[in-house]
């Protein structure tokens, strides 16, 4: 619960409206209606809100001064122990709080953050067995609320994360891997691995989940309690980042302020991200010159090119490829009952090789996408490790596709199969583009496109078993081809098991082998001689249709300047502390 | 002029003796299909001190010529064809001035006029009173926009403005809200005082029992005859020198009725007002009336003194509605109608409106109209057929043939 | 909304009768609904979208397996009107406007037909056991109708159709659930006055059974409200349909007005106005048009608000 | 009967009703599967997923997570709004003030803009003025919001730029203080002028776009039984004592035209309810309407549910005042009968 419930404002209104009736008196009546009614929400509690000025109009700098980003959704939570990879938060979290190693502006190279170096065996902060990991900290950090870091911070921080083990968060990341952690000296911190780890810096270390919280800050306000959401991390971020979360008015704006006491670079100018859902809002606000930065995706293109002021970055792929994926682990009956298809349907990999050549890549690449993407081999997006331009992609190819479904025995009795994806998006769109191409192919072939809520489609999403054949949506934004590979290739893995890809697979060991030993193969080299055998087994058996991967975009005006944007920083890929204008 | 036009000869143009003059009034109305003569070229006068019945089936133009006094005709769809209405208000001719044509003045004299020097009772009191306000303040009306100099009076020269305009109905809004505060309210309250006094003496007048309180009533707490007793307040309230009474008694019950009649003929004796009195009720106009004036589809076709009309009707019209009227002379049951109905007045051509249900009617009934002929010196009658009396003089038993009907309305 | 639904029970001649009389009473019906000049325009227009929706096949070439999805070309987005093969232009998901336009017809007419369907039958059931039973089956049955009036009806749409999931079968089940109150209303309200009437009365003396005296005298006499209601709600059932699939409650790509109009909202900023301006055309004329002829309806059935 | 009997007895059903549609609510809610969804992301595990429902008490049977549901709300507890990312009741106060505050404007500018229209047409009967007064209410009911706000947006926003969107300029709103948190009347309290006007511009397009339909209904009821009232014989009455046509249109037609506009009125008020989902959603004002919709879209049953709730507890409050102001201006009005 919140912990400062305020009264409706409306039901104070009755009160203003009545004691200005009754004592017409003085105009400083106002202020003492207490806490300003403002923002639910303030770093330094009710203190630092802005004061109530009499004259009111000096305050305003105006929106000149302070650098407006469009978001189209709210965070949920700015907890980095309780938010979910590519939820809204993270865009907060990315620019408040700091992680001791980060991913640097320019590519997937990792730079220091609040350790001053980056591990490595060559430079003996990694054991030989790839198992222990020393981090020296920086000196002289502060946080928001003025306690120095120290190495005790950081171990409180990870071992909070995984003590709370909340199931909205993504705390499992540093559980499955972490062994231990300990504090060497104030200004030394170790972690111990459970098996040695080809992706933890670049998977685990950089994630949200493992930024660095003020242990007095929490400690002050709830501490640690296993399974519980603290209330007041949720909302009120204490972290070293360049800027601190001065305001939260919720589903209007979220105002960034910079950080006086910054240990880097400070940044230059205040933020304010503000909460538009509407596109169409967006855009004109942008286009108005009302936002300085909004994200976009391929389909707005469009409507910004060759607006006056407006730039639009386009840069590499985000690592976040739009799959469709194939279900075979449902009960018989489970599924819509408009759908004629049973579990072994997916299990023939003829047919899944045959919706992977009916998929109109290029319609759905250069329509949907507007040609700001691409297409992505099984299953190495194109930017991360292990990915090369001589594994094999699929195209569409109507006539091969006709002859495997035909050879699989579909074509002429045809089926009918829903597809589930959230309502409103990119991800809707390729399964219409799905449709289009299997009807086009045979008008027996139905696609059923099911537009659903977000959380009925996370509902349906995370059942056991999942009562829909096939899905879309997007992989999640992982940094390290391991983690990839055992969300959605290995069998076992998590979605391995969600969809029954042991039985999917022709020779399931031998991909759990290959993706096994790749993942804890320190030397990249050979890491990537692994993939290199892999790439083509998951060609000829694909579990996922993978209908494109889009350009990491950004619009923005062009009075913007120190522009950089990396996709493997969380969404929106932007660290505002960059940027001036 | 046509033939129809004619003088009510029994007063002389001078205007001496007379509170009103209606000289060629036509009022038509648009219709989809064509125009509708409503009134035609009605001429009559009121006297002084008299009570005119104004006789005639419901829709042959009664109630529209009597709203024409008070110029209530809506127009559109009504339409002021032609004719005028003088009126010798008492105040003009206390100041030596003659008569004004009530149709042509400006609205402003208009207002002067109406409620005050004319008043107007209504056919259904349950009708005509708002139903949202009290009595009181639909009274209390009359004195603020006749009577404001009167009420304010008391309150000596120096009364500001804002009251004053209050008293005449004209506050805005916010002189209103300011009428409710501290310095001007006891002065606001003090006209409001005096024309409580003088709505509750007017209610007094029309013996309604305990006037005050009836003044705080709505509407719909009153019984039908209080009602009406409270619209006959209202209409004397200011002693007007000439009263439409549209039909006062239709809607109200018999006995009911009587009350009420008796009361109207009392006041009229004590306010020595002049009345336009309008009623299809032939035996009713005949015990109220000085004169009586029969009106069919549009026209007059017979005007009077009440005895000799009754005594000796002349026109075929006239002697049919006698014999619908129930008498002792006809068994229960056997009131009689006129057969046929009321012509279409849509663009008439010339000729007698009666011509379709007349038993008389002849070539030149359906092709002239007929003209106003004198019988005696205070009757008249508009009839072909009195221009050769023989004709009807030779037939008398064969005059209009009658219907049973159950209702005689 | 409720502005009928406020109305006291609307006296009308009784249509009752021989069929030759019934069909005297509707021709002098339609000849005065016809002498309205506005009117007749209602029903030109309806007479038009009518006819678009039944020739919808042989106008366009319908998309397989379901004629209901727009078609797609993914090579051609964001044409403006005048594009050979795309009269009218094509959306940012390169559907064809003109087809949604036309099929958007055949959706919007399923949808207020069926619903509208739907709820009268509802309704007069509802209505009519209420009504006619009274006692303690109106008392409770008036209860639920209470109830259900008592959440703003697109608001309670919403609801439902954001429950049922996105679809245009869930949309027309929720508008369903909300319309068919109204029309109960309307016909108890009706019976409860009609059953005081005379010629009911006379009917029972004869020996008319209750069933009997309910289909032949006092169901036909109800109707006229409900005919006005029913044509206001053609239109406004289309309204608030196109609302809801404008808000993303229909199913992805159905070819319908209000999920034309969002799919073209983000173009519009930057000229591309065709997508949304006429697919909300569309949804204008449409609901003008049944509303002016139930306007004209009503100015001719219902006496009492003569010339509203 | 007496108002103060009426009144006890509509009180009396009042809860009855709440009741019923607090289980038609959860009824429907509940239809949709449980309200796990908002709470779950994609990757959880079944085990995740039980712990959340454990923490939500959505593994109990139906009545009891009912009863629970009603007692939290009787409690003052309407659940988590997973799309504000709050209790609701946190939330709801600030986007209850917000949307009051459009609904209020757009409900003055439709009741006097409808009032006023329909007299000026009611009292011109026939005429061009009243002809042209009819197009407008019978277009301005048949026009779909969404795409009439999309117009609004084009001319006045982006290609005029005269009007804003949004609730305020955030510099400015946090310039002043906010007691009450409807900013216009904050800004006055405060007395800045900068705030007023940067109140009043916010909200110039979303009203005029929530308040077309409803000024359309309330012109058109207002221009019918205006009509019809003039007809009615004490308007004749009123002249022929002698009143100035203004006043007898005035302080008698109008005030009983009034009487059946009233109720409309307060019927419309529902209508501006549900206008806010769309009128907020396309000018981004922080409002129960965005709210909803967003709850609607991302499937948050407890906002849902909470809004349903609250916004039939508000509309038949609504139609019992409407029910004793009409008593109060009709006299002839029996209540209950």
């Amino acid at each position: 619960m919140d912990t400062r419930r305020r009264t409706p404002q409306w039901s104070r209104l009755l009160v203003v409206v009545a004691l200005l009736a009754v004592a017409c008196t003085s105009g400083g009546t106002t202020e003492t209606t207490g806490e300003d009614g403002e923002a639910p929400t303030t770093t330094g509690g009710e203190g630092e809100a802005p004061a109530t000025t009499e004259g009111g109009d000096e305050g305003g700098e105006g929106s000149g001064d302070v650098f407006v980003h469009a978001a189209d959704d709210e965070a949920t939570t700015v907890d980095p122990a309780q938010v979910e990879p590519g939820e809204g938060g993270e865009t907060i979290i990315t620019q408040v709080y700091e992680r001791l190693i980060e991913v640097g502006p320019d590519g997937p190279d990792l730079v220091p953050g609040l350790a001053t170096e980056v591990p490595t065996i060559d430079n003996g902060l990694i054991s030989e067995d790839g198992l222990t990991y020393t981090f020296p900290i920086r000196e002289g950090v502060v946080f928001h609320d003025g306690t120095e870091l120290t190495a005790e911070d950081v171990k409180y921080s990870w071992d909070r994360a995984m003590t709370m083990d909340l199931p909205e968060g993504n705390a499992g990341l540093l559980a499955d891997i972490v062994a231990e952690t300990n504090v060497v000296d104030d200004l030394t911190f170790e972690v111990t691995l459970s098996e040695p780890s080809a992706s933890f810096l670049n998977a685990v270390v950089t994630a949200s989940v493992a930024s660095i919280v003020s242990q007095d800050a929490v400690e002050a306000n709830g501490g640690v309690v296993a399974g519980e959401v603290n209330e007041f991390l949720t909302a009120n971020p204490v972290g070293t980042g360049a800027y601190e979360l001065t305001a939260w008015n919720r589903g209007e704006n979220f105002q960034l302020g910079v950080f006086e006491d910054y240990w880097g670079t400070p940044a230059n100018i205040d933020v304010r991200i503000d909460i538009a859902p509407d596109t169409d809002t967006r855009i004109l606000g942008l286009r108005a010159g009302e936002y300085d930065m909004m994200e976009i995706d391929p389909s707005l293109v469009p409507d910004l090119e060759g607006a006056e002021g407006v730039e639009i970055y386009s840069g590499e792929f985000l690592l976040e490829p739009i799959h469709i994926g194939f279900n075979t682990r449902f009960e018989e009956g489970s599924l819509p009952p408009e759908d004629t298809i049973g579990p072994d349907f997916f299990q023939d990999p003829l047919i899944r090789r045959a919706f992977n050549l009916t998929f109109d890549y290029e319609g759905f690449i250069a329509g949907a996408l507007g040609g700001m993407g691409g297409t992505v081999p099984h299953y190495f997006p194109q930017g991360m490790l292990g990915y090369s331009e001589d594994y094999p992609v699929y195209e569409q190819d109507l006539a091969a596709a006709q002859a495997l479904f035909e050879e699989a025995g579909v074509w002429d009795e045809g089926f009918t199969v829903s597809v589930i994806a959230e309502e409103g998006n990119l991800f809707e769109v390729a399964a219409l583009v799905l449709r289009d191409s299997m009807a086009a192919l045979n008008p027996a072939f139905e696609i059923r496109v099911l537009a659903q809520a977000e959380a009925q489609f996370d509902e349906a999403h995370a059942s056991d078993p999942v009562p829909y054949a096939m899905w879309v949506k997007n992989s999640d934004p992982f940094a390290d081809p391991d983690a990839l590979m055992n969300a959605y290739i290995h069998p076992d893995g998590e979605w391995g098991t969600v969809h029954g890809m042991r039985e999917m697979y022709q020779d399931p060991d031998a991909i759990a082998g290959l993706i096994d030993e790749a993942g804890t193969e320190l030397d990249t080299d050979a890491r990537l001689a692994l993939y290199e055998e892999l790439a083509p087994m998951l060609y000829d058996d694909p579990m996922w249709i993978i209908a494109g991967n889009e350009t990491a975009l950004n619009a923005h005006r062009d009075t913007v300047t120190g522009f950089v944007m990396n996709p493997l920083w969380p969404r929106p890929s932007v660290k505002f502390a960059f940027y001036d204008k | 002029m046509t033939a129809t036009a004619f003088a009510d000869t029994t007063s002389g143009r001078s205007g001496v003796g007379l509170v009103a003059s209606v000289q060629d009034l036509s009022i038509h109305f648009q219709t989809k299909t064509g125009m509708l003569h409503a009134v035609d070229e009605v001429s009559f006068d009121i006297r002084d001190g008299e009570t005119l019945g104004l006789v005639g089936e419901t829709g042959c133009g009664k109630s529209v010529t009597a709203r024409a006094f008070m110029r209530l005709v809506a127009t559109p769809p009504g339409v002021y064809a032609g004719g005028r209405i003088d009126f010798w208000s008492s105040e003009t001719r206390a100041a030596g001035g003659g008569p004004v044509n009530l149709l042509t003045i400006p609205e402003d004299e208009m207002l002067g006029i109406r409620g005050n020097r004319i008043a107007m009772i209504f056919q259904d009191p349950g009708k005509a009173l708002n139903p949202a306000l009290s009595i009181g303040d639909q009274l209390a009306e009359v004195f603020y926009q006749h009577r404001s100099d009167e009420l304010l009076d008391p309150l000596g020269p120096g009364t500001p403005a804002v009251v004053r305009r209050a008293a005449r109905q004209e506050a805005t809004r916010v002189e209103k809200i300011l009428l409710k505060v501290p310095p001007l309210r006891s002065q606001a309250n003090r006209v409001k005082a005096a024309v409580d006094d003088r709505v509750a003496a007017a209610l007094a007048d029309t013996q309604i029992p305990n006037p005050g309180k009836i003044m705080d009533r709505y509407p719909h707490e009153l019984s039908a005859g209080m009602k009406q007793r409270v619209l006959i307040a209202q209409a004397l309230a200011c002693d007007p020198d000439l009263l439409i009474a549209d039909e006062p008694t239709t809607a109200l019950d018999v006995t009911v009725q009587a009350r009420i009649l008796e009361l109207i003929a009392e006041l009229l004796d004590r306010h020595d007002t002049s009345v336009l009195y309008i009623s299809h009720d032939l035996a009713l106009v005949r015990g109220m009336c000085d004169r009586v004036a029969v009106m069919y589809a549009g026209r007059i076709v017979e005007i009077g003194l009440t005895e000799e009309v009754f005594s000796d009707p002349l026109h075929p019209y006239t002697r049919g509605l006698m014999n619908a009227v129930p008498s002792s002379a006809h068994r229960r049951g056997a009131l009689t109608a006129i057969i046929g109905s009321v012509p279409e007045l849509i663009d008439p051509e010339p000729s007698c409106r009666f011509n379709t249900r007349c038993p008389y009617a002849a070539g030149v009934c359906r092709r002239l109209d007929p003209r106003f002929l004198r019988h005696t010196l205070e009757h008249g009658v508009v009839c072909h057929a009195h221009d050769d009396p023989a004709a009807l003089a030779a037939r008398p038993d064969e005059m209009p043939s009658f219907a049973r009907v159950d209702d005689a309305r | 909304m409720a502005e009928v639904a406020q109305h006291p029970p609307v006296v009308t001649t009784p249509v009752s009768g021989p069929l030759a009389v019934r069909l005297r009473r509707l021709g002098e019906i339609v000849r005065q609904v016809l002498r309205n000049p506005v009117t007749v325009i209602g029903l030109v227009i309806i007479v038009l979208m009518f006819t678009m929706a039944l020739l919808a096949p042989v106008i366009t070439t319908p998309n397989e397996p379901n004629p209901y999805q727009m078609p797609r070309d993914w090579s051609a987005l964001n044409e403006p009107p005048g594009t050979p093969g795309h009269p009218l232009g094509t959306t940012a998901h390169g559907g064809d406007v003109l087809y949604g336009i036309i099929w958007g017809s055949r959706t919007s007419l399923r949808l207020s037909l069926i619903v509208v369907g739907v709820t009268v039958t509802i309704g007069t059931i509802v209505g009519s056991l209420a009504g006619y039973l009274g006692g303690k089956v109106d008392e409770f049955l008036m209860r639920v109708v209470d109830i259900f009036l008592a959440i703003p009806e697109l608001i309670f749409a919403l609801a439902i159709a954001a429950m049922l999931g996105p679809s245009f079968t869930n949309i027309i089940l929720a508008l369903a659930v909300v319309y068919w109150v109204k029309y109960a209303r309307i016909i108890r309200g009706q019976i409860m006055h009609i059953k005081q009437n005379d010629y009911v009365d006379s009917a029972r003396v004869i020996g008319d059974s209750k069933f009997h005296i309910y289909a032949k005298d006092v169901l036909p006499n109800s109707f006229t409200p409900v005919m006005v209601q029913a044509t206001m709600d053609m239109g406004s059932i289309v309204l608030v349909g196109a609302t809801l699939s404008f808000i993303g409650l229909a199913e992805a790509g159905l070819a319908e007005w209000g999920v034309l109009v969002s799919e073209g909202q983000v173009g519009i900023s930057t000229g591309r106005w065709w997508a949304s301006t006429f697919p909300g055309l569309m949804i204008f004329l449409w609901a003008l048009a049944f509303n002016l002829v139930g306007d004209g309806l009503r100015d001719v059935l219902d006496p009492r608000t003569e010339s509203r | 009967m007496q108002i103060r009997d009426y009144l006890i007895r509509r009180l009396m059903v009042l809860p009855i009703l709440l009741i019923g549609v607090s289980i038609i609510v959860f009824t429907l809610t509940r239809i949709g599967g449980s309200p796990i969804g908002i709470y779950l992301s994609h990757e959880m595990t079944p085990e995740e997923v039980e712990q959340l429902e454990e923490r939500y008490g959505l593994n109990e049977p139906l009545p009891v997570q009912y009863l629970a549901w009603a007692g939290g709300v009787l409690s003052g507890d309407l659940g988590w709004s997973g799309v504000a990312v709050a209790p609701v009741t946190a939330v709801f106060g600030d986007k209850l003030t917000a949307t009051m505050e459009l609904a209020t404007a757009a409900g003055i500018v439709a009741v006097t803009l409808g009032i006023t229209l329909g007299t000026f047409a009611g009292s011109r009967r026939d005429r061009l003025p009243d002809h042209l007064t009819r197009v407008f209410s019978v277009s301005g009911s048949s026009m779909p919001d969404f795409w009439f706000a999309i117009l609004l947006l084009i001319v006045f926003w982006v290609y005029l730029g005269w009007f804003p969107i949004g609730r305020s300029d955030p510099a400015i709103w946090a310039s002043i203080a906010h007691p009450t948190g409807l900013y216009t009347v904050d800004s006055l309290m405060a007395g800045s002028w900068q705030a007023l006007r940067d109140a009043i511009w916010h909200l110039i397009l979303p009203a005029m776009t929530l308040g077309l339909a409803t000024t359309a209904i309330i012109t058109r009821m207002m221009r019918s039984s205006l009509v019809e009232e003039l007809n009615e014989d004490y308007v004749d009455a009123a002249r022929a004592k002698g009143l100035p046509e203004r006043l007898v249109l005035k302080r008698h037609a109008r005030r009983n035209a009034l009487i059946p506009t009233v109720t409309v009125i307060g019927l419309s008020f529902g209508f501006l309810l549900q206008g806010t989902v769309v009128v907020e959603i396309l000018y981004q004002w922080p409002g129960m309407g965005r709210w909803l919709a967003d709850a609607v879209l991302r499937g948050d049953q407890a906002t849902i549910m909470a809004y349903v709730l609250f916004t039939s507890v508000l509309f038949l409050t609504v139609n019992l005042a409407v029910d004793i102001i009409y008593a109060y201006l009709d006299r002839r009005v029996v209540l209950g009968s």
